[in-house]
């Protein structure tokens, strides 16, 4: 944390000063560890070993926050009988469907609820990143389930918990970890000393956890331990993404993602969504408990807002114009679709694959095919010059003279010479002010994509093709200004804001929102942020001038809420667990939820309120309970849907490891998403042969000097010359082992690429023994390319695509490679090095490795 | 200016007759450093901003001056940040004022060898004569079993995690209405 | 002829001896080292600050300093020390990994050795190996840990680099045959001109260009430097470095434009985790104390402060420090004494000599026969 | 115990490195005829030997490797020509100062080295020679010896001359070499200096030029100048005269007045060996110009000069413990060792060889060669000391450990210095 958010970690430092025990988990003794009380060297990969060891502690030791845990997690909730543990499947669930490399969920579910998940397998909904839409709320499920208050059953999950992760012991997070068990003992037991009734703890992630092919459940199982210690919906508590982009929230939350619509709406699936009708329903489950009642309006405003006068309630408000999903439209789909020809253009805003993004060689591979493609940055980079200054111009895969890819480079504007909000990390947006004008022919993104709109429109007026009345009948009527004719963010803002159709009048929160074409909402998580007309992400009353909430700093979603479900920061009558946690609390002379923050709970519902038998929606959640977007207002310990991989975590070993699962016979997450191309492949890993070919690991990560790709760092002299040429970093042991010199240079090979760096040997790496072996890691930083004023190989050309099926984010976290002293060979040679590896390796680009690795005897267990 | 303003602007002179006979600070003191102010003091105008690099979202005040951005510094009202930045955040001016910032369209031909500049109004609209042609060809009306699609996948789109929500949401909303589906951006990476 | 009985030496406020009537209190820096994370905001705000040009783009090898030292290009400058040493109380980072000795020795030595002249404009010089190679540990300087404590383990530091000869005899996991490196601490520092009390630049400076503010910081004015370099030579810590290809003498200002503005030099608003603090000078030297004190308690005996005593060889740094290390493996002298202490005999010398060789010379003449 | 290959190559390629950093420093001895093949083909066949290792069976990049492993033992090979052969490597001698421990900051140097060219270094000796010169001249004047007036004079215009070109040249801003005149500061020599110079440049320069006098026509406007001159140049003379001991002295503290340690440790010799070396090349001007007649003062100032130089010398070079350890060394060892070698000979030869003119002039040669010499390797020992961290450390650190023991302080307490 202190070294891709330093700012962020002043306050972790101020809890530190304030004698807090700071514990840092990483491959390498990062700037972090420094000041870390305690630091823990990991295998890459290997944090559900290491979190599911803590699970078992709390549970073993039953140290966990018992009243929380009753009340407000689904732990003595009874699931079904059909459901198989991993234990029992040796890596596997029950309802693994080989085929498809998917589950069918139906044993996974509460008791009585097994037809709920729908049938068949869960490939469409990997295709489609569905992990995704959760983002706001919690997967369908039955409100009324069966519970055992004393948490005896058998089959409660609080039961199938214990007995989940009873082998993850100590003895088995130092096998798989390589964290010796003092040190796991140590974190254990400072992190549930502090938490309970008087004492939070935070957990803080990154894209550490997210870039694995099991990486939503790395988050699951941070989730549980917080939901066991009483540590969510309060002060000090919770699972903390640090996001490492000015508004990669914001662009999450109004999605330029392919399937997604703003506030987490679902793009429409061409199966199962035809209509208007099966979408909304699709979306709020009916009968299911909480907000997502009220989809259908949230659904409605939006094509509202698209397409205005001409979505009415008649014409399902223009869903027809909508565009369809058939399956994965990601974006590594999309690169292999380009090596295949089959894409014809590209735009690329203010992002840059050719560096940042995995297999960095199919990327240059996939643009140097295209008819056409749009940059649009504020510096030239690489992907805009990968024809011209490639490492494939170098190998001679690109011949410029043979290069098809028509290239647009549009300057952008700058974040100050631009206005529009920013949604940071806590879901918090904030309005920037426009200092200056964009220089020469720059342009925001803003003028770029409403004038050509304007001008697709104007070209298309006469056009009288169904398909184009999409575009012809959108609204697209913003305002400009200056001598640019820059479109007003504010009128955007107010769009997304939403409106009343009629007056105009902004809307001030989403309970506003309306299914009957009366208003409009561009995104209805956002309703709020323009409420009575003004811009409430603009608010910067001084922090001096407020309380520690902060609450009139800018605005987040919803509602202003700066700590979702805080309705848990009380017990279940209402009352603070305890004064020095108070935030959010129930005054019963009011009758009314107040505290520091926007009670995240309808104000006047009382705690003893229970709900009416059959009761759906915002009805059906009780006084007591906090998860609102639940399906059954409690926090889930067990996933019985939602989650493609499996209702509890589970270690798998990254999809390129060098060691065998010491857990189960399933060596990689069996359901990740693979892709059999001939560009893309994977290093062999146990129990195929050849994974010796590849002996060491190696992690990426940022580096505080730099900003991911380089694009925003390595063209800015002084941040370049702060860390001005690429390296590798080894542990004194490896340097040995394999003859690397402290500042000489290396190269690192892997199935996909080979690339140089400088070495730099230091003691803040060291081997870890695992399962009675030395494993070596490397590091790299990730933000070198071939372009700006220092540069370097990129790290990135080093994987392959392997993919979380959940979300569809690749694994870039961890990979296998050889390390070899003196720098790497260049022009064809080069390619012939990473053919001798892949021969040697026995790697047939092409073609996945079987994704189940357990025998007959658990495949047929995991197949049941 | 007289020999005696120029006698008594001597710091030798200062030296003798005032109060620092060691010629080590008042005496010292040059024109240049008593005109000395501080350049956010003398700014024409400041804006309020936000950090374009990670997600914490530090405060940030733009000064102006000219109309050229003369220092960018944290917003010690914010309540994130408190005024303080880190490297990247520090750099944002060197950032904003790169000489390396690309600030004029360019083009690159197919099968050429090098760029050449363009009018931005004629790449605008050289780029929506390609999205209507690629749409043209790849559009898909219905599937197999004649449920709509109403979709292209010619071409794609990534990025906007470092963009505005404003900028976001045209972006979407702009390419939905088109039928394009294969938008994304860092939040998949 | 002195202001003060001590203007050349010993405690003095500086303001008020270089003239300045009712001055206001005088500001300083304490710079934090045990809340640093080495993020390296200050050099880059600093650097944006007061337009300071690009200090060169290479590769040090010095763990992540890759500016290398204070110069005329880079008036922050955070140094980065990898020790196999304790921190404080904590637990040791690599205890129970299968580690071998350390490499600090090792990488430092490439470190210095692997360049020549390196850097930036003004040329970080290079270092020499041997020295790098004791920053492992060793010596009568070394009185902290066990390390020390221990007599094979003191030898560490000359010795450190012979481990690389020596890989485990035993299976691999199974031990390595030399001993272990199970403590590790990465020690981070934002080092900057000390502003002190008794400033040699500015007392050797012979155009006045630099001078002492009303502040008590002491700033070289760019209209008045003629580039003598005389200020170089004299600083006790190798601050103010001459910039090539400009001529003149460049140092950290603690942004005297901006203190003028009631505004706080650039890399203290910067700094992250307050490691660097700017304030009134008594001010800090009490939390700075307290700070010490904290540490103390908390299990961090090494924790100690550095130029903040006005009775030290420079009257007290305007700039000070809390360090967790001896200065030197910091790249700071030990003990500074400010050259002019030693001015007054220097003149009553030169005199002597001066009345020697007219002696001589009036002996020579008048004396002998031819 | 050491196998073959990367390890011990690189255990050894550390060592040697470790073994070079020798020529950094300055050495105690003459260079020896080194191994300098030898070294550099045993670290081949170690690199060699390198590529045999199991482990790295690589085929594209081994070539490569060889290539650049070749490249840099022949560097390291290079630079083993000039150094001794390696501390307990088997028997190479011991240095006569022990080595001190120390730890530093990546071996670099703590203070910056002077940023002084070598045009400082002749202007110690321009300013010098000017200075002596001018005594000479008075000498010469008071006495009646006009050859050593004439030639005083006349040397000590092109002494200073020179002087202001170098300081001029050395300023990083040359235009702006006049704001040395803004201040007066007594705490700084370089101020006083200034002063100083612009007290008996003008002085030294009119005193040259009376000597026009004689060659002026008798008559009309020069031919009253003429008559003008010789008691201009008199009084000009004189106040020459009067300022050099200043000129000649203040350069021992412009030096000493630094964070330079063997400066700095040495001020109470600097303005000896100045003021020796100022006497003894004005006195081998005297020598080189006046016939063996006039010349009687000069040899006694050589004597005089010569006498003050080589104790000056001698006491910085043995006095100062470790920090005299740069004056010995290296390359300014050489230079003040030729210097004193020189001046012993010019002295020697003024005195022996009085009656001979050629005699003569070759002393006074050697004198104003040895006091060159002598000005370099003061300057370049300073230099030396600064680039080195040991000279910074080790001192302070032992003044740190005498007050920690006499004062029976924590060990990890700053302390405040006995002054």
């Amino acid at each position: 944390m202190a070294e891709a958010h330093p700012v962020g970690f002043q306050w972790v430092m101020e809890a530190k000063r304030r004698g807090a025990k700071v514990f840092h988990v990483d491959p390498r003794f990062t700037r972090t560890s420094a000041v870390a009380d305690s630091y823990l060297p990991i295998r890459a990969g290997t944090d559900i070993a290491l979190l599911g060891g803590v699970v078992r502690y709390i549970l073993d030791n039953e140290l966990d926050f018992r009243e929380y845990v009753l009340s407000y997690t689904n732990a003595a909730t009874i699931v079904s009988e059909e459901f198989s543990d991993t234990e029992d499947g040796d890596g596997f669930f029950s309802g693994f469907d080989p085929e498809t490399g998917t589950y069918v969920q139906d044993s996974w579910q509460y008791e009585g609820n097994e037809g709920s998940s729908g049938s068949g397998h869960t490939a469409k909904e990997r295709d489609s990143a569905s992990g995704l839409e959760h983002e706001s709320h919690g997967a369908q499920v039955d409100g009324d389930t069966p519970r055992d208050e004393t948490l005896q059953h058998p089959r409660c999950v609080y039961q199938i918990l214990k007995r989940h992760f009873a082998r993850y012991t100590p003895e088995m997070v130092e096998r798989v970890c390589g964290i010796p068990q003092d040190k796991f003992l140590e974190l254990a037991e400072a992190w549930t000393r502090n938490s309970g009734r008087e004492r939070t703890g935070m957990l803080i992630y990154s894209v550490g956890w997210t870039q694995h092919s099991v990486g939503v459940q790395y988050i699951r199982t941070g989730a549980i331990i917080q939901l066991l210690l009483g540590n969510m919906g309060r002060p000090g508590g919770g699972v903390m993404a640090l996001r490492g982009h000015a508004s990669i929230q914001g662009s999450t939350d109004i999605p330029t993602l392919f399937n997604l619509l703003p506030g987490y709406l679902p793009m429409p699936h061409h199966a199962d969504h035809p209509t208007f009708d099966e979408w909304v329903d699709s979306i709020r489950h009916p009968g299911q408990k909480g907000f997502w009642g009220n989809a259908g309006s949230f659904a409605a405003s939006l094509l509202k807002a698209y397409w205005g006068d001409a979505a009415t309630p008649e014409n399902d408000y223009c869903y027809g114009y909508m565009p369809r999903m058939t399956g994965d439209h990601g974006t590594y789909q999309q690169v292999l679709n380009m090596i295949d020809g089959k894409i014809k253009g590209y735009f690329l805003l203010g992002q840059n694959p050719a560096v940042g993004s995995a297999h960095g060689r199919a990327q240059r591979l996939g643009m140097a095919n295209l008819d056409w493609l749009v940059v649009r940055d504020l510096f030239m980079i690489e992907s805009a010059t990968f024809w011209q200054n490639g490492p494939e111009v170098a190998t001679g895969e690109i011949v410029p003279e043979e290069c098809r890819t028509e290239v647009f480079f549009l300057p952008a504007a700058s974040h100050v010479e631009k206005e529009g909000t920013f949604t940071q990390t806590q879901r918090l947006l904030q309005w920037r002010e426009k200092a200056v004008e964009p220089p020469g022919d720059a342009r925001s993104e803003l003028w770029f994509f409403y004038h050509l709109g304007r001008k697709l429109r104007e070209k298309l007026a006469d056009s009288p093709l169904p398909r184009d009345r999409a575009l012809l009948d959108l609204t697209w009527d913003y305002p400009t200004h200056g001598p640019l004719a820059e479109p007003s963010a504010e009128s955007v803002l107010r769009e997304i804001n939403g409106y009343d159709v009629a007056t105009g009048r902004p809307l001030s929160s989403f309970a506003e929102a309306r299914a009957d074409g009366s208003t409009a909402i561009g995104c209805w998580i956002y309703t709020g942020v323009y409420a009575d007309g003004v811009n409430q992400a603009a608010r910067r009353k001084s922090r001096h001038e407020q309380d520690w909430v902060a609450a009139e700093w800018g605005w987040a979603w919803p509602a202003n809420r700066r700590i979702l479900y805080n309705r848990a920061s009380a017990d279940p009558d209402g009352n603070p667990w305890s004064e020095r946690k108070r935030y959010v609390w129930w005054d019963a002379e009011k009758g009314e939820w107040t505290g520091y923050d926007v009670p995240d709970f309808e104000k006047t519902k009382p705690p003893s309120y229970r709900p009416p038998p059959g009761a759906s929606g915002t009805e059906g959640i009780a006084g007591d309970d906090p998860f609102i977007m639940q399906g059954d207002g409690k926090g889930w310990l067990y996933a019985p849907s939602g989650v493609l991989d499996g209702p509890l975590p589970t270690h798998y070993e990254p999809v390129e490891s060098p060691v065998r699962n010491p857990l189960y016979g399933q060596q990689a997450n069996p359901t990740r998403k693979m892709y059999a191309h001939p560009v893309n492949s994977v290093n062999p890993s146990p129990p195929e042969q050849h994974s010796q070919v590849f002996p060491y690991v190696f992690t990426v990560s940022r580096l505080t000097e730099h900003h991911t790709a380089g694009a925003m760092s390595r063209t800015v002299s002084p941040l370049a010359e702060l860390q001005p040429e690429m390296f590798v970093e080894v542990s004194p042991e490896l340097a040995v082992e394999r003859g690397l010199a402290h500042l000489g240079w290396a190269h690192l090979v892997s199935g996909r690429a080979v690339i140089e760096a400088k070495v730099l040997v230091t003691d803040r790496l060291t081997p870890l023994r695992v399962e009675d072996r030395l494993i070596h890691q490397v590091w790299l930083p990730y933000h070198f390319g071939f372009e700006g004023l220092v540069t370097g190989d990129s790290a990135n050309d080093l994987f392959g695509i392997s993919l979380d099926p959940n979300v569809l984010i690749q694994e870039s976290k961890v990979g296998t490679c050889d390390v070899r002293p003196g720098r790497r060979p260049t022009g064809p040679a080069l390619l012939d090095l990473v053919a001798d590896y892949q021969r040697r390796a026995g790697i047939n680009p092409g073609h996945n490795a079987p994704a189940v690795t357990t025998d007959s005897e658990g495949k047929e267990q995991g197949a049941s | 200016m007289g020999l005696r303003t120029f006698i008594e602007g001597w710091p030798v002179y200062r030296q003798l007759t005032g109060t620092d006979p060691l010629g080590r600070g008042a005496a010292a003191k040059s024109d240049g450093s008593r005109a000395l102010t501080a350049r956010t003091d003398t700014a024409d105008s400041m804006a309020r901003s936000v950090c374009p690099y990670c997600a914490v979202g530090c405060g940030q005040r733009v000064f102006v001056k000219d109309g050229q951005v003369s220092q960018i510094e944290g917003d010690p009202d914010s309540p994130i940040s408190r005024g303080r930045l880190c490297p990247k955040g520090a750099a944002s001016k060197s950032l904003v004022t790169s000489p390396l910032r690309q600030t004029t369209v360019r083009y690159r031909r197919p099968y050429s060898t090098q760029w050449e500049d363009l009018e931005l109004d004629t790449a605008l609209d050289m780029i929506a004569d390609r999205m209507l042609a690629a749409r043209e060809q790849t559009w898909e009306d219905v599937d197999t079993q004649g449920r709509p699609l109403n979709r292209t996948l010619g071409f794609s789109s990534l990025g906007g995690a470092t963009l505005d929500n404003e900028e976001n949401y045209l972006i979407k909303k702009l390419f939905t209405a088109m039928g394009a589906l294969q938008i994304e951006n860092q939040a998949r990476i | 002829m002195l202001p003060d009985p001590n203007s050349l030496y010993g405690p003095l406020d500086p303001a008020p001896d270089a003239g300045y009537e009712n001055a206001p209190p005088r500001m300083g820096f304490f710079t934090d080292t045990s809340v640093c994370i080495g993020c390296k905001a200050c050099e880059v705000a600093c650097k944006e600050w007061n337009g300071v040009p690009e200090s060169g783009l290479d590769l040090l090898g010095m763990s992540y300093d890759n500016t290398g030292a204070l110069t005329a290009n880079s008036w922050r400058h955070v140094a980065f020390i990898e020790q196999p040493r304790p921190a404080g109380h904590r637990t040791p980072p690599f205890a129970g990994t299968p580690t071998d000795g350390s490499v600090s020795a090792a990488s430092a030595a490439g470190a210095a050795g692997t360049s020549e002249r390196t850097g930036t404009d003004p040329g970080v010089p290079t270092g020499t190996p041997s020295a790098a190679a004791r920053m492992a540990g060793g010596g009568p300087a070394d009185v902290l840990g066990p390390i020390a404590a221990d007599p094979t383990a003191a030898g560490r530091g000359a010795a450190g680099p012979q481990f690389l000869g020596m890989p485990g005899a035993q299976p691999p996991g199974r031990g390595t045959g030399v001993e272990e490196r199970t403590d590790f601490r990465w020690l981070m520092m934002s080092d900057v001109c000390k502003h002190c009390t008794h400033a040699a630049c500015l007392d050797v400076c012979p155009t006045g260009s630099l001078f002492r503010t009303e502040f008590g910081t002491v700033v070289v004015q760019e209209d008045i430097c003629n580039g003598c370099g005389y200020c170089i030579s004299a600083c006790p810590y190798g601050v103010i470095d001459q910039r090539k290809d400009d001529g003149r003498a460049w140092k950290c200002t603690l942004c005297y434009d901006r203190l003028g503005a009631g505004m706080t030099p650039a890399c203290a608003q910067a700094c992250p985790t307050e490691s660097i603090q700017y304030g009134p000078l008594d001010e800090l030297r009490e939390r700075a104390a307290a700070r010490v004190a904290t540490l103390h308690e908390r299990g961090v005996p090494e924790a100690r402060l550095y130029g903040h005593d006005p009775n030290d060889g420079v009257g007290g740094d305007g700039a000070f420090f809390l360090l967790l290390d001896e200065p030197e493996v910091y790249g700071l002298p030990p003990d500074p004494v400010v050259t002019t202490r030693d001015l007054p005999k220097m003149w009553k010398r030169a005199g002597l000599a001066a009345l020697a060789m007219a002696a001589a010379t009036v002996a020579a003449f008048v004396g002998g026969s031819s | 115990m050491t196998p073959p290959g990367p390890v011990g190559d690189r255990f050894r390629r550390f060592r040697e490195r470790l073994a070079a950093e020798g020529d950094d420093r300055p050495q105690v001895s003459d260079d020896r005829p080194s191994a300098t093949s030898g070294a550099a083909a045993t670290s081949g066949e170690e690199f060699a030997s390198g590529g045999d290792h199991p482990s790295d069976r690589g085929t594209a990049a081994s070539s490569r490797r060889g290539d650049l492993t070749a490249r840099r033992s022949t560097e390291a090979g290079g630079r083993q020509g000039r150094r001794r052969r390696r501390r307990g490597g088997g028997g190479g001698e011991e240095l006569r100062v022990p080595e001190a421990e120390f730890t530093s900051y990546y071996g670099r140097p703590i203070l910056k080295g002077p940023v002084w060219k070598w045009d400082i270094a002749a202007y110690l000796f321009t300013g010098g020679l000017a200075a002596g010169s001018s005594l000479l001249a008075a000498g010469g004047q008071l006495t009646g010896r006009p050859a050593l007036r004439r030639a005083g004079r006349v040397t000590a215009l092109a002494a200073v001359s020179a002087s202001a070109v170098f300081l001029v040249k050395d300023l990083g801003r040359p235009a702006r070499f006049h704001h040395m005149l803004r201040v007066a500061k007594p705490t700084s020599p370089m101020s006083m200096g200034t002063w100083i110079l612009t007290a008996y440049g003008p002085a030294a320069g009119v005193a040259a030029i009376a000597e026009a006098a004689g060659v002026l026509p008798r008559h009309g406007l020069l031919g009253l100048a003429g008559r003008a001159l010789p008691p201009i140049g008199h009084v000009a003379g004189l106040l020459a005269a009067g300022t050099a001991p200043a000129l000649a002295t203040y350069t021992g503290v412009l030096l000493a007045d630094t964070a330079v340690p063997s400066w700095h440790e040495a001020y109470p010799e600097l303005p000896v060996i100045f003021a020796g070396s100022a006497l003894a090349s004005g006195a081998g001007v005297g020598l080189l110009a006046a016939p063996p007649a006039q010349a009687g003062p000069a040899r006694r100032m050589a004597v005089a000069g010569a006498a003050l130089e080589l104790y000056g010398a001698h006491r910085v070079e043995t006095r100062l413990g470790l920090l005299s350890e740069p004056y010995r060394l290296g390359r300014p060892g050489r230079l003040l060792r030729a210097g004193r070698l020189l001046t012993a000979g010019g002295v020697a030869g003024a005195l022996l060889g009085r009656r001979s003119r050629v005699v003569g002039a070759l002393s006074g040669t050697a004198l104003l060669a040895a006091s060159v010499l002598t000005r370099f390797g003061i300057f370049y020992g300073g230099v030396a000391s600064a680039r080195d961290p040991r000279y910074t450390v080790v001192p302070q650190r032992e003044r740190v450990e005498a007050r920690r023991i006499g004062m029976d302080l924590p060990s990890d307490r700053a302390v405040p210095p006995t002054v």
